[in-house]
């Protein structure tokens, strides 16, 4: 499977996601400067984590010029993967492959931490190797990760099970202490409609290794994995 | 010819601003009592070429909706005037 | 020439004459500013350089030590690693965001330009009282400035301290440390030479921001500081991103005879250092250096202290590739001059000379002072003083809990929760534990960090103080499965001109030095931070220590909680009664006095031997080192981070 | 009585704005040339209750100077009305 992670100005993850890629899974993985405009032999596309143009204006706002932007869009429209994560997210959301808009933590404070996640939505490519409501330790570290969505589209996200991953406490519970930065119903990962392009806040490429802490990262990577390998066979 | 926009964001009414929330809660531990209410948005000025103002003014919305602000959860006031 | 230009610059009556007998002619006034930033404190340590040749400098692991950007130690595996920590004191009393922001920024460029990938941030906070409302804004301000500069630019910040006395209350302390890695062998060094080759300045424009930066940070501050504020330096870390990246690639390329990052003094001292160092001259007009704002005058040009800059010394011919990859990163560059071969610092307004100087006048011809030392008296009382006259806790387990709740010794999740301790994928133990552990990606050696000090052991007893500050840091590392190799230091200290300040500070280095040669860890290099004093007085002194240990084996990291009921828990070395300076006295009686413990190197060396040996033979799950608190704080932390308990028996 | 305080705050001549910059360098590459300068700032609207205007304007300076702004960063202008 071949990977293209896209390296914006002030992108910083980039190195890390195409180490777990090539390294641990063993996997094609190209780090692609934004201002190139060719995906086309790409199958999965990755927007990394980091501070593209510094997180300046708005996050994410400023990437939305650059040429690599269309040739995501055309990734997409072609109903391949595209996985946005924390930045990637944000990018995701301003250039309108994924609804909603990421505002300041509530408390204006970044948060570094490891916070638990619950698994609300696994049959989609991304989150098929997990079970139901599985509980997830995973690494966060954003400013902006204060999702916010109109309640039309949170109760069209909640109709068609696009809300994949929710901020939990130990427990599971979806409860408002365990909602780090004020994000509308606890949203941590969102699918867009068709159900190839997901953007999550929590750093997957960070938690796969059992010397960093445990693999609950893991998780995502062999998910798609597993997807590409069943659409091949048929 | 030059033109001046005067552009003030504001988040939309349904969204609770965590930053005017913040400020807020420090007024009241400052014994800052009397204030009702506050207010936080962003303002910008650019200063843009055009051959006219009309054009300016269309230019600098394309500006505002492409870049400059976020629609899902921010409006905005433009006021434009030759420089 | 006013008489007060020079004064208004921080020079002397006496450094002035001594300018004008160097030159033989009055200065002009660019030249005066480069003389007061070349001969100030900050960049000449022309009063701490005769301390400071007590440190050992030299190892067998030391590649470069004190006089370049950064220190370089080899630890086996084609690796080599730079290391540095440095001062943003002044800066962040006056804005804290902005100059905690810049300090973390500046140590980064440091580290960078020795041609290092930055992996690990670390940082020592230290403010006055924290029920104070000025204490709270210049703390917070700092927190997230740091936070700000570090997470932005992809760097995570894994370890440091934080710590309150009311000494530090008009002037906080703020060192910033940083590590990088150098994987191809090639170490870059800040050297200009080679007649002809060519001098860029790349990088973000220059601006009037932070001039008198280097003069203005060798000053006390005082009330009319507020009012000589000179334009904020504000940190721009996505421009530095774009410059990191920028100097690696241009580095991987043999294009490159020297380069240097523009901190304190910006183009002065970067040019007039580089220029000493390679023992050749250089030419250049202010007028090519891209400017952001109209009319600077080459004063401030020279001056300015606009962060993300670099000046670089190219081969001649090979221009166009620093042209083309600093155009890829969106970034300035530009030739501002040559190199020549007169030892002449040459510096143009549109061709026409404004100042000429020999470089050696403004580095080897700067000062030394030899201050005289006068031993504090308040360090007889505190000797005397006998804690068992103190009246025994009524209930020992609330003096535990109002230890353990106490501002210096709760846990600072609170602060570091703030930081990204994990971008990277490198941070095997993250911050909470005796020290940081990250892994290398291309070998299976480990590195271990941390940076801290105990400032009133320094305060009570310069001499001991000074040595334990190295071994606690010694200690902090082996604990984590580290061997101890080399340190950087950040000497945080008063007015030298006290005699008292300077005996205080004398006596730290000279313990400090012995420590470093007891146990193997030479100094490869770090900063002078003086005139830390404000109306109320002059800070604790605080040599911090940034320590470098190397794991054999990554899977060898240890840390210091408790790991599995039943298991053994064994004390290490002789308890005496030596309650005198500490943590209890200063929260249970607000007692900052008493004799500080006594330390015995050779028997410091045994235990940490022996501790480390025995966790490379996993006999030991978790290791803590005694410090603020005690045995009782030691062992409550250790249960307190595992959420497990623990029974001991104290007889006598 | 209720009066509105208008304030602008921008920051002082000569300190760099990275948003302001950045943000520039991405129009001009990338199709937007004719737009010359930007400056971005921040304004908030503040409703407070004092007995006469002169009060209201003496509390919404404190307030600026107190809480609102970073007099070391920033400049601001402030008008107030009754409402």
């Amino acid at each position: 499977m071949k990977f293209a992670v896209i390296q914006f100005p002030g992108t910083n993850c980039e190195i890390d996601t195409a180490y777990i890629l090539k390294d641990l899974l063993e996997q094609e993985a190209d780090i692609i400067w934004h201002m190139q405009d060719d995906l086309s032999s790409y199958d999965l596309v990755i927007l990394p984590g980091g501070s593209s143009y510094g997180d300046y204006l708005r996050t994410g706002a400023l990437a939305k010029f650059s040429p690599i932007i269309e040739a995501i869009k055309k990734h997409a429209e072609q109903g391949k993967l595209v996985l946005g994560i924390c930045n990637g997210f944000q990018i995701l959301t301003e250039i309108g492959l994924l609804p909603g808009a990421f505002m300041k933590n509530q408390n204006l404070k970044f948060i570094g931490d490891d916070l638990f996640f619950k698994v609300i939505n696994n049959s989609t490519p991304f989150t098929s190797s997990y079970s139901k409501e599985q509980i997830l330790k995973l690494p966060v570290a954003h400013l902006e990760g204060n999702y916010y969505i109109d309640s039309d589209q949170l109760k069209e996200l909640q109709a068609q099970n696009r809300i994949v991953l929710r901020y939990c406490n130990s427990q599971g519970l979806c409860s408002e202490q365990a909602n780090p930065n004020g994000s509308v119903d606890n949203i941590a990962a969102v699918l867009n409609e068709r159900g190839n392009v997901l953007g999550m806040m929590p750093h997957p490429e960070r938690m796969a290794e059992e010397i960093l802490g445990g693999q609950d990262g893991l998780g995502f990577f062999q998910s798609i994995l597993e997807y590409h390998k069943e659409r091949k066979e048929q | 010819m030059k033109f001046q926009g005067k552009i003030k964001i504001k988040l939309r009414p349904s969204i609770l601003d965590p930053h005017a929330h913040a400020t807020m809660k420090v007024l009241q531990t400052q014994g800052y009592s009397n204030v009702e209410s506050l207010l936080i948005g962003k303002f910008m000025e650019v200063v843009v070429e055009a051959p006219s103002l009309e054009e300016a003014e269309n230019l600098i919305h394309l500006l505002c909706q492409e870049v400059l602000t976020n629609p899902i959860m921010e409006d905005y006031e433009l006021e434009v005037r030759e420089v | 020439m006013s008489k007060t230009a020079w004064q208004e610059m921080g020079l002397t009556d006496s450094e002035y004459a001594r300018i004008l007998e160097l030159m033989g002619r009055q200065p002009t006034l660019p030249e005066l500013g480069m003389f007061a930033a070349m001969w100030s404190e900050h960049c000449s340590y022309k009063t701490s350089k005769p301390v400071l040749s007590l440190f050992p400098t030299e190892g067998p692991r030391v590649l470069q030590g004190p006089g370049e950007n950064a220190g370089v130690i080899d630890i086996g595996d084609n690796i080599a690693v730079a290391f540095k920590v440095e001062s943003h004191n002044h800066p962040t009393a006056i804005e804290p965001f902005q100059g905690a922001a810049t300090g973390v920024g500046g140590i980064i460029r440091d580290v960078f330009t020795m041609g290092a990938r930055p992996i690990a941030a670390l940082n020592s906070l230290r403010f006055g009282d924290l029920k104070l409302d000025r204490t709270r804004y210049l703390l917070n301000g700092a927190v997230e400035g740091i936070a700000f500069y570090g997470n932005t630019i992809g760097v995570p910040t894994v370890a440091g301290e934080t710590w309150f006395n009311p000494s530090y209350n008009g002037n906080p302390l703020v060192n910033a440390m940083c590590v990088g890695i150098i994987e191809d062998g090639k170490i870059f060094k800040g050297v200009a030479k080679g007649k002809g080759n060519t001098l860029m300045a790349v990088g973000a424009k220059t601006g009037r921001d932070g001039i008198h930066g280097a003069t203005f940070a060798s000053e006390e501050i005082s009330e009319d500081t507020e009012s000589k504020r000179p334009a904020v330096q504000v940190g721009d870390p996505f421009t530095e991103k774009l410059l990191l990246e920028a100097c690696l690639e241009l580095m991987q390329s043999d294009a490159v005879v020297g380069i240097q990052d523009m901190g304190a003094a910006g183009l002065t001292s970067s040019s007039c250092e580089m220029a000493s160092r390679g023992e050749s001259g250089i030419d250049f007009d202010v007028t090519l250096v891209p400017q952001r704002e109209e009319g600077m005058t080459p004063y401030e040009i020279l001056l300015s202290e606009s962060q993300e800059r670099m000046l670089v010394a190219v081969h001649k011919g090979r221009e166009d590739e620093v042209f083309k990859i600093f155009e890829k990163w969106e970034l300035d560059a530009a030739i501002i001059g040559t190199i020549t071969d007169d030892n002449l610092v040459t510096v143009r307004e549109n061709g026409e000379i404004v100042a000429q100087i020999p470089s050696r006048f403004l580095t080897d011809e700067a000062p030394v002072y030899y201050n005289e030392a006068k031993r504090p008296e308040y360090l007889d009382q505190a000797e005397k003083f006998d804690p068992m006259t103190l009246p025994e806790p009524a209930d020992y387990t609330q003096a535990l809990i109002k230890l353990l709740q106490s501002d210096n010794i709760c846990s600072k999740e609170w602060v570091y929760r703030h930081f990204d301790t994990t971008v990277g994928t490198s941070s095997v133990i993250r911050p909470g534990s005796d020290a940081a552990v990250l892994r290398l990606k291309n070998s299976r050696k480990g590195l271990a960090m941390c940076l801290d000090c105990n400032s009133r052991y320094v305060y009570l007893n310069p001499f001991e103080g000074g040595k334990i500050a190295v071994a606690e840091s010694a200690r902090n590392v082996v604990c984590s499965g580290a061997e101890p190799v080399a340190i950087t230091n950040c000497l945080n200290f008063g007015n030298p001109d006290k005699p008292e300040v300077f005996y205080t500070f004398k006596q730290a280095v000279t313990g400090m030095a012995e420590a470093c040669r007891a146990l193997d860890t030479p100094v490869t290099g770090g900063n002078v931070s003086l005139y830390n004093e404000s109306p109320d007085g002059a800070v604790y002194p605080t040599p911090t220590v940034g320590m470098m240990g190397v794991l054999e084996d990554i899977d060898q990291a240890t840390t210091s909680a408790f790991k599995n009921t039943g298991d053994l828990i064994y004390l290490i070395g002789q308890s005496q009664d030596e309650l005198g300076a500490s943590e209890y006295l200063a929260n249970a009686f607000e007692l900052n006095t008493g004799r500080v413990p006594k330390l015995d190197l050779a028997k410091e060396k045994q235990v940490q031997k022996t501790v480390l040996r025995a966790i490379r033979e996993k006999l030991i799950k978790a290791a803590h080192d005694c410090s603020e608190g005690g045995l009782a704080v030691a062992l409550s932390e250790m249960a307190v981070q595992a959420d497990l308990g623990f029974k001991v028996e104290l007889n006598d």
